[in-house]
């Protein structure tokens, strides 16, 4: 059973990278850019048949190690 | 001699390199990545360093200033370039050379001596070194595993195509003296017709005796032969 | 619109706080004057609790060209070179953050050194976590120390050292303070005064987010109807913005462009003009509605209060506002001239063609309130530990267990992870006493050291105050370097506690007094108080960072033993002070007794004298014997060279757990040539200096003869596992 | 107009730092993790009422800057 994981900086967190990102793709000549912002992405595999049990352990895994709470929010998807 | 060391928003080893061309009386310029032009050089420099804070991927977004078109241009025509560390990077993001720089294997940034042994003098970067010779040089990164197809690692290997390998003091080549992560202990490549040098270790580091060392410098007496 | 009752406490201020704030206004203040107000009246900007004891500090002497009261201080080093240099906590954002609390600690003491006019060229750091068992620590490790490297890596300043402890004390509350020391051309130095009317008040660097709004969860209810928006963020670190703003601000210095300069750091856009205001007695007046914003709405109050980082204040002279804008045009930051200074001694503040603002600057600085807080003496434990109990165990085993404990490990696992080499001018990385860093294009160099013991502090604030000034001018002189001046970070619990009050006036006292007999002047520092969980505070835990020359680079020397054959001696005298040492701590967690004492006519004459014998090339290795004794600091010898020592038995000795892990205070050991001795006998005869010849240099063995022999491998590898055994990942 | 892509590391790539979340979550105690493989993710927002038009920037913006197609491969997807 296979999910996908975004962790993103919560809204008013700087984010160096989304900023010079955005600026070069500006730079580049993407004028009708507003912003970008960066955050992670974790494709995770579960050998598991319980979805219910194994989305409880990815919520698990995102509020222990992949995400710190503190200054990012994170989202689960089962993926196909 | 003359030389050209690119300068980006974030390198932090131009003037370290800088200081060691002009020890060995190379008339060196430093080029701002706005420059649409490079002075006629024998030497390319990109060097270390964070430009653009390696956000994205190092080296991503260096690879698109303007001067690396010229860079470019002067790769394919022949120049002699090196790129250390941040600069290797660069010059894999911008398609002079092949493969790709991955996080460190630990994850963590390295920052130590390290030794590295010279497989090839047959180049105009090494020929100062003897074939097999062991360097104490600098590295400091965070993604230096170097990674890459087995066709163009083949190529790689039968071609002398890799000018140092990581190992120990005595020159053993393995898992443990690996830093990294990198594929076969790669710690720099050449572009085929070997102009073109990308590295992760510092020379630069190890050009004075009052430092940590000289092995450095012999890499920039080859380039002047 | 007034302030409420809650409003008002929930900033931290105290009712007689609130109503010295209504007489000096003459009115009731709004929500953002309270604000203003608040940040900077708090302990962090107002040094309330401390000042009066901070006076007594010695701070002036005829190296030192600007003392205590600027971003860093400013010493003199010969040749119009000047070194510029400070140290700050971050001691609460990386507990709660450690990667970007500790990475905006860096940003934020580096802005300090550069904003004087200095390059960075070192950065150093002092960091203390709980015990390794406790819950945290290992995250709380591996976060900060990615933190310091993350940032100081990126902008490409070395970092050269520190030092890193595990204490229980520290387990609901770590210490991060971070040192930056920098160049500067002495005559062009770049202070935060502000001079003449009318001139343009220049913001450059980052744009401003709500990072860091302290107290503005509850205040700002009012300003919007977003809830969402009101939490507070953690500060978020953006070092290549930092590298930027460096640069731009050295390119900018170049010319005589600007009347004076001011980082925001605590407090923001409100400390930073006020500050700069009130130095030159001057009023100034901002147009809000000009500050770069990284958000969309954003409120007057979220302004001068935000604390994003990377962003500096600027008072140009007239006409030179085009050049100047073209410099950070061309390293893409922001430049926008946001107000003026005037002649009012106020600080205005418009927004949407108002007046939202008013008020005098000196009460915002001079006027603060200032406090002299009830202290209690500390008591001292006399009783001194029976060491009868401790003949179990053998010298051997004892070594071993501090070599390899947590404190006492090597710390390459850390120091792997900084660039300690880039600009290419480190004589010296962590792991020997001092780093030494040269002084770019010239033969000379500067050594630094930062150093702690909350142990000592915690057994008798003075004297631990006195001790730890001493352990870093030893540190210095260790490495050849003639001791300077020193920066400090004072780290305690609330003040507000008598007993805590008291721990924090007597280290202040014995940092004094031997500051002043050293002739080793404070230049700059930072007080960090209110260092406790659940009313638990830390030990006290004053961090000293020393700065010292080294005018010939031939004359340095390091703890590396150089010869078999050469001969050690202990220069100052060994009692056999055992309480409070690492033996105790380390083999039977007994934390009691006084610490070892400070003679500081002692330690000055040793201290003199060893810096003699490097300078006339006698002594060919040197290290002070600090936490471990003399046993200990001779293995670390060893270690770092892979050769052995043969050490000897004193003829009188009383007990050889005291003798070899004593901690008595002003000593050092001293590698040199058989040869020299008789020379060396008489020259410290000759100055009452005490020594003793304690080992001899051999290969691959360390022993104490008739009682262990170790493998010096061995040796080396008990030191080198611990770190990297705990941060293991599988 | 706003985009979510994900940058993941082509199949046969080595992925140091997924290698070393999984690790460290196994040890964590999930003993049902079969694999961890780590991306990155953006959010991009575009002034542009167009959306085949945006679509096709964003398009080029991972083609030019954001995926380096060596090693990597990249998902277009229209956020809400
Ligand atoms: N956090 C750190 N960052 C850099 N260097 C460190 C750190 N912690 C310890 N070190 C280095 O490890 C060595 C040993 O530290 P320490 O035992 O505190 O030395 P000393 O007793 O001489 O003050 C020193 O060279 C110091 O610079
Ligand atoms: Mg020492």
């Amino acid at each position: 059973m296979k999910f996908a994981v975004t962790v993103t900086l919560k809204k008013d967190v700087l984010d160096p990278q989304g900023k010079v990102v955005g600026q070069t793709l500006k730079n580049m000549g993407i004028k009708n850019l507003n912003q970008v912002r960066q955050g992670k992405f974790f494709e995770i595999d579960m050998n598991e048949e319980d979805s219910a049990k194994a989305e409880a352990q990815v919520k698990e895994m995102c509020e222990k190690l992949l995400a710190n709470q503190i200054i990012e929010d994170f989202k689960i998807k089962k993926a196909e | 001699m003359k030389s050209s060391v690119i300068v980006f928003p974030g390198s932090n080893c131009d003037r370290d390199v800088a200081v060691a061309l002009e020890k060995l009386q190379f008339k060196n310029s430093m080029i701002w990545h706005k420059e649409t032009e490079l002075p006629k050089s024998d030497l390319i420099v990109v060097p270390g360093g964070f430009s653009y804070g390696d956000y994205l991927r190092s080296g991503a977004i260096a690879a698109k200033s303007n001067i690396l078109s010229e860079v470019i241009s002067a790769g394919k025509k022949g120049s002699l370039i090196l790129g250390i560390c941040n600069g290797f990077q660069i010059l894999i993001e911008c398609g002079l050379l092949q493969g790709a720089l991955l996080r460190n294997s630990g994850l963590k940034f390295i920052s130590k001596d390290i030794f590295v042994k010279v497989q090839s003098n047959k180049n105009k970067f090494f020929n100062k070194y003897k074939t097999g010779e062991i360097l104490k040089l600098n590295i400091a990164h965070n993604e230096g595993n170097y990674f890459t197809d087995k066709k163009h690692l083949e190529e790689l290997e039968n071609n002398e195509l890799i000018p140092l390998k990581y190992s120990d003091q005595k020159g053993n080549i393995n898992l443990k003296t690996n830093p990294n992560g990198s594929i076969n202990n790669i710690a720099g490549i050449f572009n085929k017709n070997k102009n073109i040098l990308g590295m992760m270790p510092h020379p630069e580091r190890m050009a004075d005796k009052v430092l940590s060392g000289e092995d450095g410098l012999g890499l920039f007496l080859s380039l002047m032969n | 619109m007034t302030v409420t009752k809650d409003q008002i406490e929930s900033h931290g201020l105290k009712p007689d706080e609130y109503k010295k704030i209504k007489e000096l206004l003459g009115r009731d203040a709004n929500l953002l004057e309270l604000g203003i107000f608040s940040a900077m009246w708090n302990e962090h900007c107002s040094y309330k609790s401390s000042k009066i004891h901070l006076k007594k500090l010695p701070t002036k002497n005829n190296i030192v060209i600007r003392g205590p009261g600027e971003n860093a201080g400013v010493i003199d080093i010969g040749d119009d070179d000047a070194i510029v240099f400070k140290i700050e906590s971050h001691n609460h954002p990386s507990f709660i953050e450690p990667y970007q609390g500790a990475a905006t600690g860096v940003g934020g003491i580096l802005r300090d050194v550069f904003t004087m006019g200095a390059r960075p060229i070192a950065l150093m750091n002092s960091i203390h976590f709980g015990l390794p068992q406790n819950e945290k620590t290992q995250n709380l490790l591996s976060g900060v120390v990615s933190g310091i490297g993350g940032y100081g890596n990126s902008v490409g300043i070395p970092t050269v050292g520190g030092e890193t402890k595990f204490n229980s004390t520290y387990n609901e509350n770590i210490l991060v303070n971070a040192m930056a020391i920098g160049h500067a051309n002495k005559n062009k130095i770049f202070y935060s005064e502000a001079k003449g009317i009318n001139k343009p008040v220049v913001y450059v660097g980052s744009k401003t987010g709500r990072d860091g709004i302290h107290g503005a969860t509850m205040a700002s209810a009012e300003f919007d109807e977003n809830s969402e928006e009101k939490k507070p963020t953690v500060q978020v670190g953006d070092p290549f913005a930092e590298k930027l703003l460096l640069e731009a601000c050295l390119e900018l210095m170049k010319d005589n462009s600007i009347i004076s300069i001011q980082d925001m750091g605590a407090a923001g856009l409100t400390s930073s003009s006020v500050e700069m205001a009130s130095k030159g007695k001057l009023g100034i007046e901002l147009n809000l509605n000009k500050v770069p914003c990284r958000e969309n709405n954003m409120t007057p109050y979220e302004m001068m209060l935000s604390e994003s980082q990377e962003r500096m204040l600027i008072i140009l002279d007239d006409k030179k506002e085009e050049e100047a804008r073209k410099i950070f045009d061309k390293w893409d930051l922001d430049f926008v001239v946001i107000g003026k200074t005037t002649n009012t001694n106020r600080l205005i503040l418009n927004f949407d063609d108002k007046k939202i603002a008013d008020i005098p600057i000196p009460a915002l600085s001079d006027k603060a309130p200032l406090y002299e807080r009830k202290w209690t003496k500390s008591k001292l434990s006399k009783n001194k530990v029976k060491i009868k109990d401790l003949k179990k165990i053998k010298i051997e085993d004892a070594l071993i267990k501090i070599l390899s404990s947590p404190n006492h490990s090597n710390k390459s696992w850390i120091t792997d992870q900084y660039d300690q080499v880039v600009m290419c001018d480190t004589i010296q990385k962590s792991g020997g006493d001092s780093a030494i860093v040269r002084i770019h294009n010239k033969d000379k160099a500067i050594a630094i050291s930062v150093d702690s013991s909350a142990n000592y502090c915690k057994a008798d604030p003075k004297s631990g105050g006195k001790q730890i000034v001493c352990e870093n001018w030893r540190n210095l002189i260790s490495v050849g370097a003639k001791p300077l001046a020193i920066t400090n970070c004072l780290n305690f619990g609330n003040p507000e506690k008598p007993k805590i009050m008291g721990e924090f006036v007597e280290c202040v006292d014995g940092i004094k007094e031997a500051c002043e007999f050293l002739n080793f002047p404070v230049v700059s520092g930072n007080v960090s108080f209110y260092n406790e969980t659940n009313s638990k505070s830390i030990f006290p835990t004053p961090v000293i960072g020393g700065i010292g020359v080294i005018d010939n680079l031939k004359k340095i020397v390091n703890i590396k033993t150089k010869k078999s054959g050469n001969l050690i001696m202990i220069v100052g005298k060994t009692l056999g002070h055992i309480d409070q040492s690492a033996f105790l701590q380390e083999n039977f967690s007994i934390y009691g007794g006084p610490p070892p004492e400070i003679n500081l006519v002692n330690e000055k004459n040793n201290g003199l004298i060893v810096l003699k014998l490097i300078n006339e090339n006698l002594a060919l290795s040197v290290h002070d014997i600090s936490s471990g004794g003399t046993l200990v600091s001779l293995a670390e010898m060893s270690i770092s060279s892979g050769l052995g020592l043969k050490i000897y038995k004193p003829k009188k000795l009383t007990n050889s757990f005291e003798y070899f892990f004593g901690e008595d205070q002003g000593r050092y050991l001293i590698e040199f040539s058989k040869n020299n001795l008789k020379k060396i006998e008489t020259f410290l005869k000759q100055n009452s200096v005490f020594f003793e010849v304690i080992a001899e240099v051999q290969n691959d063995i360390f022993e104490i003869e008739k009682t262990f022999s170790l493998k010096t491998k061995d040796l080396h590898d008990y030191n080198n596992q611990w770190y990297s055994k705990y941060n293991a990942i599988n």
